[in-house]
């Protein structure tokens, strides 16, 4: 019903034949639509004449416009074939290969049109939701009882590992402490070295022994620093330093020395 | 009230409440034992045959479905979807009279490719499922209908659909638009 | 067919079809002008009396219930079982392999601490139970499994867990702190 004036019968208006043509679902369809024209059985229907309107409406359509699409002049230049073997003079051997294509042709056409009329009939049954219609409120009597329990005993185990892999992950992601000289162990290394040193010494002589890294180096110049300050504030040392940024030297402090520090 | 009639009751609250077909084994489990679910079933169907709301069997169940001579006046107070378009509903009909199929044989036998947009709207329906692959070059994905086309047309079984010769006696012309069924909406 | 048992027809196929409540209004815009939908209600509600399915008015009109003499025979009881959450079974399976623990040594094994809610949950089940008070300062409560925690996972005694060193593919230091490697004993 929807393509149901044949395509054949409107050569005239060109610019109508396009737009039929595009209404097609390939070639086959508009072979169905055009042999249909001719009988209603089609088993009876004439190749030839279908293959000839076949090849005009395609050659109206390419002359409008040239980009048709392959499968259409594929279907077009394999009927002009099978339309010169049947045009074979009459009285020679009839060509089998022309008269099985014609067959093929035509159970191929047979087919579509069954399946066109299976279509039919299911579109013409009382489609759910479109002609009746189910329950619009179903009621559920489902009850779920969420009361038991769904464990296992690798569930169990799972949760064992990841408890104790967790615990130990924070444990040895936890930094050590650096161990860097304090101001403490400074004050102990100055009181127990400054009586030993008869003059001034420089103040890296009073670092510990076995300082790895820099920043190791530079906590321990620091704390000894602050230590140093610290004793001459109490009179027990005197600290000098000639320019700025220049070495700095200790001298363990005496009573005249007095409060110049 | 006889036995009977409370089977009835029985058979018709739980084909009322389920939102699909029941089939006589779902109908069975309620029923008390020895009871006889399709003779419930029967007699279910003949205290509604001719009212606003029927009975029928579909996809080997029953169900409760609206008569259909009252869909012209339900259609203005319940929401209707679309229609299939024609080319949807021919693609149907290729896969459920050729199921399984591939793609590529569906293409061949409409002559024209199948849009994502057809393969679409019939997954959406669940009218189409997909049922293995065919052991091919490539292994194309095998077509073939679901339940649930039964349900949307009414069919009991695949068997309910007409055999492919009694397709054919039919006259084309029917295609040519019969006055009482209506066309598929895309024209 | 009397016009009033269309009447009737309709008005059954609106209710059972409309995904809510039907309401006077409502159907009279399905049926013909003039017709009493009121009168119409009452007498398919007349109609379904007794029967499997009832007609029930309810806020906003009317529609179809199961009648609730049927309810409990229509009733499915569907089984989920649930799962018990991760900080629960981490939980119960400290408890399990270091019996008696308290909470505090769960904490500590753990390395997070234990929400009252967790352990609630656990004695709820009857999965874990207080067993005594270990003698140390505040007297803490010691906790272990039950029978029904074997049951729950098929087992028929604590040895039957594996063993802590079949588990462990790191140095049993990681559970630093607890007092014993042995397998529990028999709780």
């Amino acid at each position: 019903m929807t393509t149901s004036d044949t395509a054949a019968t409107d050569q005239g208006g060109t610019g109508a034949l396009l737009v039929r043509l595009e209404g097609f679902e390939g070639p086959l369809d508009l072979l169905l639509e055009l042999a249909r024209g001719q009988k209603v059985d089609l088993a009876q229907i004439s190749i030839l004449a279908l293959v000839e309107q076949y090849l005009a409406v395609i050659e109206g359509a390419a002359r409008i416009r040239l980009e048709l699409a392959a499968d259409w002049l594929v279907m077009a230049a394999w009927l002009a074939w099978l339309k010169s073997r049947l045009l074979l003079p009459k009285g020679t051997a009839p060509d089998e290969d022309a008269e099985g294509a014609a067959e093929v042709l035509t159970a191929r056409l047979a087919a579509l049109q069954q399946m066109r009329a299976a279509a039919l009939w299911l579109a013409a049954r009382p489609v759910l939701g479109q002609d009746v219609f189910a329950r619009g409120l179903p009621e559920d009597f489902t009850m779920t009882d969420r009361s038991r329990l769904a464990v296992d005993l690798p569930g169990l185990m799972r949760g064992y590992l990841a408890a104790l892999r967790r615990a130990a992950g924070q444990r040895s992601y936890r930094p050590a402490p650096p161990a860097l000289w304090s101001v403490q162990d400074a004050l102990a290394r100055l009181v127990a070295l400054v009586g030993q040193l008869p003059d001034w010494s420089t103040l890296e002589q009073f670092l510990p022994p076995h300082l790895a890294s820099p920043l190791q180096r530079r906590a321990a110049v620091a704390s000894t620093l602050l230590a140093s300050l610290e004793m001459a504030r109490g009179g027990g040392m005197r600290l000098r330093q000639e320019w700025a940024f220049g070495p700095i030297h200790l001298r363990q402090g005496t009573p005249e020395d007095g409060d110049d520090a | 009230m006889t036995p009977d009639e409370q089977h009835l009751r029985l058979a018709e609250a739980m084909v009322f409440a389920a939102a699909g077909p029941v089939s006589a084994r779902q109908l069975s489990q309620v029923l008390p034992d020895g009871a006889d679910a399709e003779a419930v079933m029967a007699a279910l169907a003949a205290h509604y045959a001719g009212r606003g709301v029927e009975l029928v069997r579909v996809a080997g169940g029953v169900q409760f479905r609206t008569a259909p001579d009252l869909a012209f006046r339900l259609r203005r107070v319940v929401q209707v979807p679309r229609r299939l378009p024609r080319v949807a509903m021919e693609t149907l009909a290729i896969i459920a009279y050729h199921q399984p199929i591939t793609r590529g044989d569906i293409e061949d036998m409409r002559g024209a490719s199948l849009s994502q947009a057809t393969l679409d709207a019939l997954l959406e329906l669940g009218l189409v499922a997909p049922q293995g692959r065919r052991d091919s070059p490539g292994r194309p994905a095998l077509w073939g209908t679901t339940p649930a086309f039964l349900t949307h047309f009414g069919l009991n079984s695949l068997r309910d659909l007409p055999r492919r010769e009694d397709l054919l006696l039919e006259p084309p012309d029917v295609a040519a638009g019969s006055a009482d069924d209506s066309p598929p909406a895309d024209g």
